[in-house]
């Protein structure tokens, strides 16, 4: 019992850190890209939040997933995914991420992020305006710290599922086989 | 030297450091959005009519039409409302330009951030009534997407309308016509209070797509009677038109007119595929338009049907009681011939229980319909109504139609504020006459259409409201003047209408040489043997018919102003058509059993 | 002891900072140095051509502003401008002096935005904080006169959407007068900084006479000593009512370019400042049909625009249905971009290629559309 | 004269079979056989000074079964727009290549080769530019159906099967039949 409480202190202290400082991986990956500035600079200064950019995925916690995801962008973003060390999170961000937005028809966009990628949170809008920006960070912080945030878990457990959705649109899968 | 001043320059930035911060607040303080921001919808559930234009327009198929429990479907209205599928959204408010009843909004409210993907679907107005608060993108007085005036029709002028029975409609021209065609969203809610429910949207848009025909055979679909319908329609589908509740409606009546006058024998456009004669015989009482289109519709299912008229011509009110000015007889005749020639037997200057017996038609047919209209007038109910020249605006109609004549001299008062005093005014006034309408309540509460009054007022007609006719008085057994009393309107106790009363010592006298009274017809069932009578159930003058038509006596049906209280043209071709189901059901057996 | 120079492949993006959006460069290089390049698009396609082929005439406004997404505007504009043209419509001339006032703006937006990725791309973070907060004040006015911060749909056939809110002008001016007096301090932090002169000058060059032929436009050919701009060659809206010159600057490298678009910032407000003041009253859209039955009549127009990267160019062609047969979107960085920079490319230092990409305004959305 | 008629005048005696018509002020429109193109284009950029190359778009008119390739050109010292106009058989595209003139030319015709099909002779890279690993047809030719296409290969979020259309919920109701005509007999006479 004992050895459990320690461990769920231990959970409580790195969360909260986890939660204050948030390296967001700078990969503009769709035409989102164009809110990310202003939300990082004087203006909206997420910076205040935690929140910074952070050039490469093997130091950054959250993936941004700026709109539309193109079958191309689609797998060097499981690239740049698989890369980053867990504890990780991924945000969608606008509609498109949701229910295909605007590129609803398009031939070359994929449709539900979250069949591909494990999403903790939904930012809506498009664009999402950069207050919405910084509010689903803040929800991300709460969720991170009531042990919501845990898509890089479900990741884990349906790696299969998550999987042969990427391999239905990716179509020459020449990736290494990231094992979990 | 340049160089290290470049050095140097930078640092003038650490001045800034002791200036106010231009950092928006937050989450202390949110940025006030724009007047005119483009957040979330915002729908009035009670505005909204649910045309689906908004579904129509979104290019990302964001918008669904949806049941909602507690909204029900009813005249002009579909009963859906909109749900907006945020995941698709891209908040360009087309659909906001484009609401013909100006329901939707966009608000400011934008933050929706969620771990839950399914959550994006919105009712807007169900969902979040708050945000009714909080309209913000809403629609323009000045600049529309959807054009809402109507393509003026021509017509003649009014000086030029009282010397003649030339129809006063010009009809519109077909470059007018594409473009009163093409103001139509297609969202159907026309069809919800036609009582023929005729395929509006779908003959509409045909005409907008410069085709013609196609409009010709929808139009011909459920309505023998088009170019009638065309011409004098009550238009129903108007009044709920989705235009209609921001700007003018669309011009139904005129368009089904334009498509119908561009071929002078549809016949040959439509080329109907007429059943092998199925041995059962209709006989239809009263060629009206409720007797025609059963007949129309019998006879293109292989039925033999007889048409039994008492006037020298097929057409009923449409011929007897309509002034040629609003529907020409040679429009009528074009009608009649198609439905001959689709093999529908029509026999004029019949008369049932005169030239024929009641017994010999039943014994002639397995089905009868009965469509006789109402062509007894009402009678005044006040001293000196039967001098010479009081007479009734029907039987005047029906005299001028055939092409009697008849004197009315050249003062004329006409009592009522229906068509049918409208009708009797200006056709007075074409022969010569000054002619005065006598209205017991206010103009508003006219139930002629509007353009009609307008019409007649434009041509001349003085219409005198609240007044009361009181006694004609008469000089060597002619009427020579009318004594009428002013009327106050008065609330109806029992929540009604607001009634006249009469303002006690407010009377005056008009001289006159003529009245025509128009205030309503009744049926005359005399023709009918007593126990038919008597096993019919009539009501108020009405006879009593169940959804397919069908009286008490299963092989007798009937339709028009016979059954129905509208006393309008397109209800009886509604009955006509309905009655054609409920006739093959009960000759042949219902089919979809 | 001789170092062997080997040639190493070098791939720069898409997931890269010093990348200007989503793309990718592949890099031959030897040392420092890089002997060949090769541009790699298409992680933003979204098939945009394709998808207004299936579209009403009137559905194709949303749309088109997502193709360039620092500057939507042009789109926009070039796309009713087409349309007029085919149809034959008439703007009033309200409705042209906004359009030629939210072009303006949004140039002035673009270019606070590259004046962010420029010095980003040196190392000078100061500057992206001042330029995107700054950047802010115009996306306000957007906002308030639009309903959209960054995508506006606002510009659509037959005039614009809405009239300027009351009071508008006004507040245009004072941000116009804020932003014109910051420029003393991108000045003083930027322009004559050591750091990005000595980065600036020199490099990047564009050959003057080839400029023309291999397709630059824009600021890139104008920092070529090249006086050409669609504004003053092809006059449209009332371009052609507003005083104003070509601004050029000798010497074709990244500083020359860099000078073009400081300078055009100045002139835009002083633009903008004129359109207020000319501006007419009446009303600012000429309404055209239903949308839902709206067919264009056959025929085609190229129409053309300078935007802030240069020629922003729409092939549109109607079969006269209700849908476009084509629209075809020449953006200036599909040149600029990708064989422009291929070649720009050569030679360079590795440290430099984002700079000069920054200083071409790459902008991959507008390239795979 | 004005440039534009001065212009024409000259491509008429040189290319007698190019139609070349002015479609408005400063632009031209300039119908031409596939075979000339590279010859042409090349005079009307060394000897009438249209060095400018905006860009080469191609139409689909799958009903001829054709493609049309439409060369934007400008002249910077006349301010003229040429549009020069060939057409392709649809079942076989193939062209000649405007490379040497123009580089950037290569770019635009790699990107008509992956989205239309059109073969360039004597392009030396016609590789993938924008899509990636691409089985099906090119997807901008028009019998390419986009929305056929996403049913097929990506899946809807659910909770969207209520809805209702509003013509069939009003026809529905008021028990109207409305009647299918098709346009088969129309088009047979």
């Amino acid at each position: 019992m004992k050895e459990d409480w320690g461990r769920e202190a231990g959970n409580i202290i790195s969360n909260w850190a986890r939660k204050h400082s948030l390296w967001v991986l700078a990969y503009g990956t769709g035409c989102g890209a164009i809110e990310i500035p202003p939300t990082m600079t004087s203006r909206y200064d997420a910076e205040r939040f935690g929140i910074s950019g952070m050039a490469t995925p093997r130091q950054a916690d959250v993936l941004l997933i700026t709109g539309y995801l193109s079958v191309k962008t689609l797998k060097r973003v499981i690239r740049s995914y698989e890369q980053m060390q867990a504890p990780k999170y991924v945000i969608g961000f606008g509609s498109c991420t949701i229910n295909g937005g605007m590129y609803w028809d398009s031939y070359n966009t994929v449709k539900r992020l979250d069949d591909y990628l494990p999403v903790d949170v939904f930012i809506n809008g498009c664009m999402p305006r950069p207050e919405a920006v910084i509010d689903g960070f803040v929800k991300l912080q709460e969720l991170i710290a009531s042990k919501k945030a845990n898509g890089w878990i479900r990741y884990q457990e349906n790696l299969d599922w998550y999987r042969a959705n990427q391999k239905k649109v990716i179509k020459n899968w020449n990736m290494p086989d990231y094992n979990w | 030297m340049k160089n290290i001043k470049g050095v140097f320059l930078p640092f003038s930035a650490l001045k800034f450091l002791g200036k106010k911060p231009h950092t928006v607040r937050y989450p202390l303080e949110k940025k006030k959005t724009a007047e005119r921001y483009r957040g979330f919808h915002y729908n009035d559930i009670e505005e909204c009519i649910g045309c689906g234009t908004c579904a129509t327009i979104c290019q990302n198929e964001a918008i669904d039409m949806i049941k909602i429990d507690g909204i029900e479907p009813k005249k002009g209205d579909s009963g859906l409302r909109p749900r907006v599928d945020n995941g698709r959204c891209c908040w360009c408010g087309l659909c906001v330009e484009m609401c013909p009843t100006g329901s939707l909004s966009l608000t400011d409210q934008y933050l929706q951030t969620t771990p839950d993907p399914e959550s994006f679907l919105l009712i807007p107005g169900v969902d979040h009534p708050e945000y009714g608060e909080h309209k913000s993108f809403v629609k323009d007085d000045e600049i529309r997407l959807l054009d809402l005036q109507r393509v003026p029709m021509r017509e003649l002028d009014g000086a030029e309308r009282v010397k003649s029975f030339a129809e006063v409609v010009l009809g519109y021209m077909q470059e007018e016509a594409r473009r009163e065609a093409s103001r139509c969203v297609d969202c159907a809610i026309c069809v919800t209070a036609c009582p023929d429910h005729m395929h509006i949207p779908e003959y509409i848009a045909a005409i907008a797509d410069a085709d013609d025909e196609l409009a010709l055979k929808y139009i011909y679909d459920n309505n023998p009677l088009p170019e009638l319908c065309g011409k004098v329609c009550t238009r129903q589908c108007e009044t709920v038109c989705a235009i209609s509740h921001l700007g003018d409606p669309i011009a139904i009546r005129w368009l089904k007119r334009y498509a119908t006058e561009q071929f002078p024998d549809p016949a040959v456009i439509l080329n109907p595929k007429i059943a092998e004669p199925n041995g059962k015989k209709v006989g239809i009482v009263g060629g009206g338009p409720a007797g025609l289109s059963a007949g129309f519709y019998l006879a293109l299912r292989g039925f033999d049907v007889t048409v039994y008229e008492a006037l020298p011509k097929a057409g009923g009110m449409t011929f007897a009681g309509i002034p040629k000015y609003r529907f020409p007889e040679d429009s009528l005749d074009k009608q009649i011939s198609y439905m001959e020639k689709i093999g529908v037997k029509i026999k004029t200057n019949t008369r049932i229980g005169k030239d024929i017996s009641f017994e010999e038609l039943e014994k002639r047919h397995d089905a009868l319909f009965l469509g006789v209209g109402f062509h007894v007038p009402y009678r005044l109910g006040i001293i000196g109504e039967d001098l010479k020249n009081s007479i009734q605006a029907v039987d005047f109609l029906r005299e001028i139609n055939l092409g009697n004549k008849v004197d009315v001299g050249d003062k004329v008062v006409v009592i009522g504020g229906g068509n049918v005093a409208i009708d009797a005014a200006r056709v007075a006034r074409r022969l010569g006459a000054e002619v005065t309408i006598l209205y017991r309540r206010r103009v508003e509460d006219m139930p002629a259409d509007w353009e009609e009054i307008e019409g007649a007022e434009h041509e001349g007609v003085k219409i005198v409201p609240q007044g009361i006719p009181l006694e004609i008085i008469g000089k060597d057994g002619k009427v020579a003047a009318i004594k009428y009393g002013m009327a106050e309107m008065v609330p109806d106790p029992k929540g009604g209408r607001p009634r006249p009363k009469l303002i006690e010592g407010d009377e005056h006298t008009m001289e006159v040489t003529s009245v025509i009274g128009a205030i309503g017809q009744e049926a005359d069932y005399s023709f009918l043997p007593e126990r038919i009578k008597e096993k019919l159930e009539i009501e108020r003058g009405r006879i009593k018919v169940n959804e397919y038509k069908q009286t008490t006596i299963d092989y007798i049906f009937a339709g028009g102003d016979t059954v129905n209280r509208t006393m309008d043209a397109i209800s009886a071709i509604a009955d006509g058509v309905k009655a054609v189901e409920g006739i093959e059901r009960f000759l042949l057996g219902d089919k979809n059993k | 002891m001789t170092q062997v120079e080997k040639e190493t492949t070098l791939y720069l993006g898409p997931q890269h900072p010093g990348i200007t959006g989503n793309m990718m460069i592949e890099l031959k290089v030897t040392g420092d140095t890089v002997q060949r390049a090769k541009t790699h698009v298409g992680y933003l396609h979204r098939g945009f051509e394709k998808l207004m082929e299936e579209r009403l005439w009137m559905q194709c406004f949303p749309i088109v502003c997502r193709i360039c997404v620092p500057e939507p505007d042009p789109n926009e504009e070039n796309l009713a401008r087409a349309i007029e043209e085919i149809e034959g419509r008439e703007v009033p001339e309200r409705a042209q002096y906004i359009r030629v006032m939210v072009l303006e703006l949004s140039r002035i937006a673009s270019y606070f935005l590259w004046m962010g990725g420029q010095a980003g791309s040196m190392g000078l973070y100061t500057m992206p904080q001042w330029t995107v907060g700054d950047r802010d004040y115009i996306l306000d006015l957007f906002e308030e006169l639009t309903g959209g911060r960054v995508y506006h749909m606002y510009i659509w056939a037959g005039g614009v959407r809405r009239d300027l809110p009351d009071g508008f002008a006004g507040r245009v001016r004072r941000v116009l007068d804020y932003l014109e007096e910051r420029l003393t301090d991108y000045d003083r932090l930027f322009f004559q900084n050591a750091l990005f002169l000595k980065r600036s000058q020199g490099v990047g060059v564009i050959d003057k006479d080839k400029a023309m032929e291999w397709g630059v436009v824009g600021p890139p050919l104008r920092g070529c000593g090249i006086a050409h701009d669609v504004r003053k060659d092809e006059p449209y809206e009332v371009y052609d009512k507003l005083d104003f010159e070509i601004i050029t600057h000798e010497g074709g490298d990244i500083y020359a370019r860099a000078m073009v678009r400081r300078r055009e910032i100045e002139q835009s407000i002083s633009i903008i400042r004129q359109v207020l003041d000319k501006m007419p009253g009446g009303p600012v859209h000429n309404p055209g049909p239903n949308p839902l039955k709206w067919k264009l009549p056959a025929g085609e127009a190229y129409v053309r625009t300078e935007s802030a990267r240069g020629e922003f160019g729409y092939y549109v062609v109607s079969d006269g249905s209700l849908k476009p047969r084509r629209i075809h979107v020449r953006g200036p960085a599909y040149v600029h971009g990708v064989s422009l920079l291929e070649k720009m490319l050569v030679g360079a230092n590795i440290a430099d290629v984002s700079v000069i990409m920054n200083s071409l305004g790459t902008c991959p959305p507008e390239i795979e559309r | 004269m004005n440039h534009e008629e001065h212009i024409i005048n000259t491509i008429h005696t040189t290319f007698k079979s190019a139609e070349a018509e002015i479609q408005r002020k400063g632009r031209l429109l300039i119908r031409l056989r596939s075979d000339l193109l590279p010859a042409f284009v090349s005079y009307l950029k060394n000897y009438l000074d249209f060095n400018h190359l905006v860009m080469i778009s191609c139409v689909d008119w799958m009903e001829d079964n054709q493609f049309e390739l439409v060369y934007h050109l400008y002249s910077y010292a006349q301010k003229v727009h040429a549009m020069v106009k060939v057409r392709l058989n649809r079942s076989q595209p193939q062209a000649q290549t405007i490379l040497p003139f123009w580089d950037q030319a290569g770019t635009y015709e790699r990107e008509i080769h992956e989205m239309y099909g059109v073969y360039f002779e004597g392009h030396p890279d016609l590789s993938e530019f924008i899509l990636e690993d691409w089985d099906d047809i090119p997807p901008m030719r028009r019998d390419f159906k986009t929305r056929e296409f996403v049913n097929e290969n990506y899946e809807w979020r659910k909770g969207r099967e209520d809805a209702q259309d509003v013509r069939r919920t009003i026809s529905e109701r008021y028990d109207e039949k409305l009647p299918q005509f098709n346009n088969d007999d129309k088009a047979n006479g």
